[in-house]
């Protein structure tokens, strides 16, 4: 019932999940991308496990913390919400570790994303740290917070990252250089690692490589017809992008991304066999989903835009500057649209509704997660501006992203199916008009 | 509904101590507990079980009280209400009892109640009752340390249990025999929301499992929800389990084999642990006032 | 054309056969618990009692389409329509002005706004908590210990606003067994409660999707007269409820087999 | 019970018309402003300086449907308090505020303020970006957002609004906040002068009226206390904390159980008034105020000040329990508990760890659970 701290912490659990990794590899990949996903996360998973051996400092962080510091600073880092809700998703322990954050206080109400981890350490489960930073990503209170709990279940310090709310003023960027300055304070203090500002250079300069690659990545998916990506992979990249910020393998990845759309474009094939519903995707659409994804493929249905891992704002990257890396630390911060997602509506929502249009969409999904404070709250929102300024419907959907089961898989195809019809019976009033 | 077979009718019972005479007692306290299910009345001669009576409870809280006080009674000779010092109410309906001089939530009473029934060992106690599922830490006294209630839901409660006893036409009484009856335990119902599982247990029938299957089903469900509670409180030995539905062997032997700890046999109808606390109280604290009264 | 839609239901199956616009029959099949009896048979009992309602041979029948939560298991039907969209199409034709159609079943609770061809342009569902639906209202009057008709007749004996609480079907006996206990709560306050209780939850659900009138509500719920009075006291709107709506899903299922 | 206070009949009647209550009705009559704010890191004096009345918003005293709101705000997040603001601002309930002023604390209220304005009729105020740390950096930060507010607050109106008027301003509000903590050290007595209804009534008319006026029926308070000698008979002490809650009718059934609530935790209550704006630089002084430094919000990081803080109420007050109303969805409050929960329990208080939504009612299983824990703190097994 109490808050205590945990005296056995035993990564068994952890290291069983990562050849659960190969597994997915093996039966989900059906892209080269996909595959290097699934690569370069056990690559993660296996540096972790040796640092933490090898006496080599580790540090974890939430969603969003600037991993180009770990590689400038030589320390070995992961994203616990990350980690904790892949793994438990297919290790098929979830009950488990949410009632161990239930037994100390931590509600069903919380996002299931940001209690995983929770559970995961009150189980002792995960890798000891030698600190935890997080990061008020844009306000979300379950990233700002949860860190602390993890720290207290592990006696470990705790770092966290504000981000002002409107981030894009001058006041906003200078806050946010200094705080970047404190975290790397932080873990020097912490990890006894001293910080390598020409390695960081070189860290923010890959990244904005990244994000070069990102941007074309965009303009292609909005011009190309029929649709070259593989629905729902935004978010894998998206993960590459924040985990391996300031890495090769993040680079190649992208690349690699890139590579693949170009070959099916020029190959005048989409990735969805005939393209029957072009959709924008509002949030995030659950990752454990893939028999949905793969039934939607049948139906023609393919996820077009996914604006909050690919709406990079060209402009904002330019001014990324490599030899002030600093800055360009928190400037990659604010250019990462994900990060929009959280901030004030107007910003993400004019994403959303570009992207729609730009992409040529015919309809758009919103399935925000459960509980997500941010998103759930604007969802009927979204769909009246949608409706208004992009002259599409939307299907509104709460599914927790920490959810897989066959069951909710059904609901949501009938909801889908239902939606389609919705879309159908558009298309021919468009006709008719 | 009269004419109609009532599967979820359980049996109503009385208890008297043909040893005791509660003319010898210097104090006969009693308590009632008014639960959404059933209600129980037990009289203390001198703070030992003298009489008891377990009936269910019908939508009116006084009448229920009523009902099992008039159980009780008429199988004592003698002995009226006027003859009982002190009467503490508890349970769901305990603020309505107008003949009791005090009200004690169910939460103490079953806590003070399990330390008398199963021994001062006894730390961490389970109540599956009609209406929610608690679990209490206590102390060797029997005082409540922290309690942990389910929340707002019915799903792994007695009322769900009989709920899903009427759907498959099966007496309650029978459920846990049943459920154990198998060749190897099934997969859990993914909800025990009664209204799901309805559709959920129909579904699974009419795929052709065995109605022993699906009790097994459901109970597992059950179980795993209730072990939740146990988890959050850390169960520490020894461990009680009190209220109806530890009559059901199915539910008891799973949450037993989930968490690795035997509960402790009852010697009692698990059904009375809160109306036990009630009279114990109002032992204790009738003999508290007089005490006073003689000190004054 | 003669055409059938056969709605399969948690507990009945309903079969409609139609002539054009013309209904020749209309047979509603329970389920009941006897779960013993398999789905296949239930619809098949269905059918038959339809054909012999109608007095009409089997393969007088040019279309068959089925709908529903058993929709897809209908062997003999030569397609099968949502929900919703049977929902819509029938109350369209028995309410020609529908916009907002309202489906309330025992385990589930839908909405559609539809256009005057009775095609869906935007919905809402919620099968998660039975709290939005009939379920709920069943077990509140067997914690009354009344019946649905009493329990309907009680709500209108009322003017009390008394708040209910509770998410659960059952759970929320507690709150009416210690509402039931409090002083000046009559059993008509609390079905009038409870009546509104369910109400709001669908009101909200409603609204996410926009009134426009005319609002219909279809399904076994629409019969509790209490809670139409409710929810016309949310939408701030009158509701029409058709004549048999328990087969307003297998007329509209008819319909879209006549094309 | 002790013999009833005439100053608390003037205060309930302040609360009795709420939202338009009857001081805020006489204000508009005279054709003045009235601005509503809705966190506590919105600067009162700014507003008042402008010759404006500020305004809460919170619930009233009794459990309303949330229908109007849950047709905008139905993600499974947003908290009950968020939803019932929204609420009364689309029943027009509202409507006698000119604007309304909110900061950016935690989501619950960013997504009220964004989503309200499209859907509501009443003007809303950039907001305040509120950082969730202190430090220099962050005092700074706040610093510019205050003198923007104050611009934002000038233009809306087409006013100005001057230091000297603002010093006033703040000199009156720390009257009020030194008032409210003497009337607390009343209560650390073992038989306090109120009840934790009243004080909550008290706390609730603080911002519902002009401040003069209620400074007013503040000192009046604080003397009839005085001359009556009034004292509650001693009993069991607790704390009610939480993100904030605005119905005595709640405390009143908690207290009606047996129990003194002596103090509070909510943003209503004790972090209102804990902290003075100190002298010196007053921009400085206000930015540094109104992050709340000492008695922090659940949302700041790192959480330890508020642990201390808490810990040391628990001290001063010599609490036998709190009741932790953890309100639905309120991730900062719900993530922060187990931060202090499990150190005040080391200091011997008996933490009741409680869901409930805002302006929820004392029913069923709450009543249970509550009664539970003061039997836990009083019930004396004697066998």
């Amino acid at each position: 019932m109490k808050l205590r701290k945990i005296e056995n912490i035993d990564t068994t659990m952890f290291e069983q999940g990562i050849p659960i990794m190969a597994q997915l590899r093996d039966h989900h990949s059906t892209t080269k991308a996909e595959t290097m996903f699934y690569d370069l996360t056990i690559k993660l998973c296996n540096e972790v496990m040796s640092a933490v051996k090898g006496g080599r400092p580790f540090v974890t962080n939430v969603m969003s913390f600037p991993t180009e510091i770990y590689w400038a600073m030589d320390i070995a880092g992961i994203e616990y919400d990350f980690i904790a809700g892949m793994f438990s998703l297919y290790m098929g322990n979830k009950d488990e570790i949410f009632t161990a954050a239930k037994s100390i206080g931590i509600r069903p109400e919380i996002c299931s994303a940001q209690r995983a981890p929770i559970g995961w350490f009150a189980k002792g489960w995960f890798p000891k740290p030698n600190a935890i930073v997080n990061t008020s990503l844009c306000q979300c209170d379950n990233c700002a917070q949860n860190a602390n709990i993890m720290g207290a279940l592990y006696d470990v310090p705790v770092f966290c990252i504000t981000r002002p709310y409107l981030f894009w003023t001058q006041k906003g960027l200078d806050f946010m250089i200094e705080e970047m300055k404190a975290a790397i304070e932080f873990l020097e203090k912490t990890t006894g690692q001293k910080m390598d500002y020409d390695k960081l250079t070189e860290a923010t300069r890959l990244t904005k490589k990244q994000m070069e690659i990102s941007v074309e990545i965009h303009n292609l998916i909005k011009t190309a017809r029929p649709n070259p990506v593989k629905s729902g992979t935004g978010f894998l990249i998206h993960f590459i992008r924040m985990m391996f910020a300031g890495r090769q393998e993040g680079v190649d990845y992208c690349q690699a991304f890139l590579d693949e759309m170009k070959e099916r474009v020029a190959s005048g094939k989409g990735y969805t066999p005939e393209e029957k519903y072009r959709l924008v995707s509002c949030y995030t659409f659950p990752p454990g989903m893939h028999g949905l994804l793969d039934w939607m493929e049948t139906q023609g249905a393919t996820l077009v835009a996914e604006p909050m891992y690919h709406y990079y704002n060209e402009a904002e990257v330019a001014k990324i500057d490599p030899l002030k890396p600093i800055e360009a630390l928190a400037r990659i911060f604010y250019t990462e649209p994900y990060h929009g997602f959280y901030g004030p509506y107007e910003v993400f929502s004019d994403m959303i509704i570009n992207d729609s249009i730009q992409s040529g969409v015919d309809g758009a999904v919103n399935f925000f997660n459960t509980n997500c404070r941010m998103c759930g709250a604007v969802s009927r929102l979204i769909k009246d501006q949608l409706r208004e300024k992009a002259g599409i419907s939307t299907l509104t959907v709460d599914v927790d992203v920490m959810e897989n089961s066959a069951a909710v898989e059904e609901e949501l195809k009938k909801k889908l199916e239902q939606f389609f019809l919705v879309l159908d019976n558009a298309k021919n009033k468009r006709k008719v008009a | 509904m009269a004419e109609k077979k009532e599967y979820f009718r359980w049996v109503e019972s009385t208890y008297v101590n043909p040893e005791m005479d509660w003319r010898k007692a210097d104090i006969i306290s009693a308590g009632i507990d008014v639960g959404s299910v059933s209600s129980q009345m037990v009289v203390l001669c001198d703070g030992q079980i003298y009489a008891y009576s377990n009936t269910r409870s019908g939508s009116s809280s006084p009448k229920s009280a009523q009902n099992a006080m008039d159980l009780c009674l008429k199988e004592i000779p003698g002995l009226t209400y006027d003859n009982i010092n002190y009467l503490i109410g508890t349970g769901y309906g305990r603020v309505n009892i107008p003949f009791a001089h005090k009200a004690i939530t169910e939460i103490s009473c079953h806590a003070l109640g399990a330390n008398y029934m199963y021994g001062p060992s006894v730390r961490t106690v389970l109540d599956m009752g009609g209406q929610d599922c608690k679990t209490i830490r206590i102390d060797e006294k029997g005082k409540c340390l922290t309690f942990l209630m389910n929340d707002k839901c019915a799903a792994g409660t007695g009322r769900g249990m009989e709920v899903f006893a009427e759907m498959l036409k099966v007496p309650v009484t029978e459920i846990g025999d049943m459920s154990l009856d198998i060749d190897e335990e099934p997969e859990a119902v993914s909800s025990t929301c009664v209204v799901f599982a309805k559709s959920e247990a129909t579904g699974l029938l009419k795929s052709g499992w065995s109605k022993n299957m699906v009790l097994a089903a459901y109970c597992k469900a059950m179980a795993t929800r209730i072990l939740e509670l146990l988890d959050r409180i850390e169960v520490e030995k020894d461990f009680a389990i009190t209220g109806g539905i530890a009559k059901n062997k199915g539910i008891v032997k799973r949450i037993e084999k989930l968490i690795g700890v035997e509960a402790l046999i009852p010697k009692y109808d698990t059904q009375i642990a809160g109306a036990l606390g009630a009279a114990m109280f109002a032992n204790a604290i009738y003999k508290k006032q007089n005490k006073n009264k003689s000190a004054a | 054309m003669i055409t059938m839609g056969i709605d399969v239901g948690a507990s009945s199956t309903k079969a409609v056969i139609m002539d054009g616009d013309k209904i020749l029959a209309k047979y509603c099949h329970m389920v009941g618990n006897e779960e013993e009896q398999n789905e296949e048979q239930v619809i098949t009992n269905a059918l038959n009692g339809a054909i012999a309602k109608a007095g009409i041979s089997r393969d007088a029948i040019g279309k068959i389409v089925a709908t529903g939560g058993g929709g897809k298991k209908v062997g003999f039907a030569d397609d099968v329509a949502t929900e919703i969209s049977s929902g819509a199409r029938g109350a369209i034709f028995e309410v020609p002005a529908s916009r907002t159609v309202v489906d309330m079943g025992a385990e589930k609770a839908a909405v559609a706004k539809c256009d005057t061809d009775g095609n869906v342009v935007d919905f809402a569902t919620n099968e998660r908590c039975a709290a939005g639906a009939g379920a709920f209202i069943e077990s509140m009057a067997r914690a009354l210990q009344s019946d649905l008709e009493t329990f309907i007749k009680l709500h209108f004996e009322s003017d009390k606003n008394i708040p209910l609480n509770a998410q659960c079907a059952v759970f929320a006996e507690s709150e009416v067994v210690s509402l039931i206990n409090t002083e000046g709560v009559t059993t008509a306050d609390i079905s009038r409660a409870i009546n509104k209780a369910v109400a709001e939850r669908c009101s909200s659900m409603i609204r996410r999707v926009g009134i426009e009138n005319t609002v219909t509500v279809i399904g076994g719920v629409s019969l509790n007269s209490g809670f139409i009075d409710g929810l016309e006291g949310f939408l701030k709107t009158k509701i029409t409820v058709p004549q048999d709506p328990i087969f307003t899903n297998a007329v509209g299922a008819a319909l879209i087999a006549q094309g | 019970m002790a013999e009833m206070l005439k100053t608390m009949e003037e205060i309930r009647k302040v609360n009795a018309s709420f939202p338009l209550t009857e001081p805020a009705r006489k204000w508009k009559e005279q054709g003045k402003k009235i601005v509503g704010w809705i966190c506590i890191n919105i600067p009162e004096e700014i507003i008042h300086a402008a010759g404006m009345m500020p305004f809460r918003l919170t619930g009233g005293d009794e459990e309303i449907s949330l229908d109007l709101a849950n047709e905008y705000l139905f993600g499974g997040g947003t908290c009950s308090f968020s939803r019932t603001i929204l609420e009364l601002q689309l029943r027009g309930d509202y409507g006698f505020l000119d604007c309304i002023a909110a900061a950016t604390p935690c989501e619950g209220v960013i997504r009220l303020a964004e989503v309200g304005s499209h859907y509501h009729n009443i003007p809303t105020l950039p907001l305040l970006d509120t950082p969730r740390k202190f430090n220099d950096l962050a005092y700074d930060f706040y610093q510019g957002e205050i003198v923007e507010f104050k611009q934002n607050l000038e233009n809306f109106f087409g006013i100005t609004i001057t230091d000297e008027a603002i010093a006033d301003s703040i000199k009156l509000y720390n009257k009020t906040r030194r008032e409210l903590k003497k009337l607390h050290d009343l209560m650390k007595s073992d038989t306090p002068p109120l009840t934790g209804t009243e004080m909550l009534e008290v706390l609730n008319a603080a911002v519902r009226m002009p401040r003069e006026d209620f400074n007013i029926l503040l000192e009046k308070l604080l003397k009839e206390i005085k001359s009556t000698g009034r004292a509650l008979p001693a009993q069991p002490r607790i704390m009610i904390s939480g993100a904030l809650l605005n119905t005595p009718s709640f405390i009143k059934s908690v207290e009606s159980l047996g129990v003194n609530v002596v103090v509070d935790d909510f943003c209503n209550g004790s972090r209102y008034w804990w902290e003075q704006v100190e002298e010196g630089d007053l921009w400085k002084a206000l930015a540094k105020r109104y992050l709340l430094p000492k008695c922090s919000c659940p949302r700041i990081n790192p959480p330890d000040n508020r642990t201390e803080w808490l810990s040391q109420i628990g001290k001063d007050f010599r609490l036998d329990g709190i009741i932790a109303l953890t309100m639905r969805c309120c991730a900062p409050y719900i993530l922060n508990l187990p931060m202090w929960k499990t150190r005040l329990e080391d200091e011997g208080v008996t933490v009741l760890d409680l869901d409930i939504e805002y302006g929820g009612g004392f029913s069923g299983q709450i009543r249970t659970r509550i009664e539970a824990f003061v039997e836990m703190l009083s019930l004396e097994v004697a066998i």
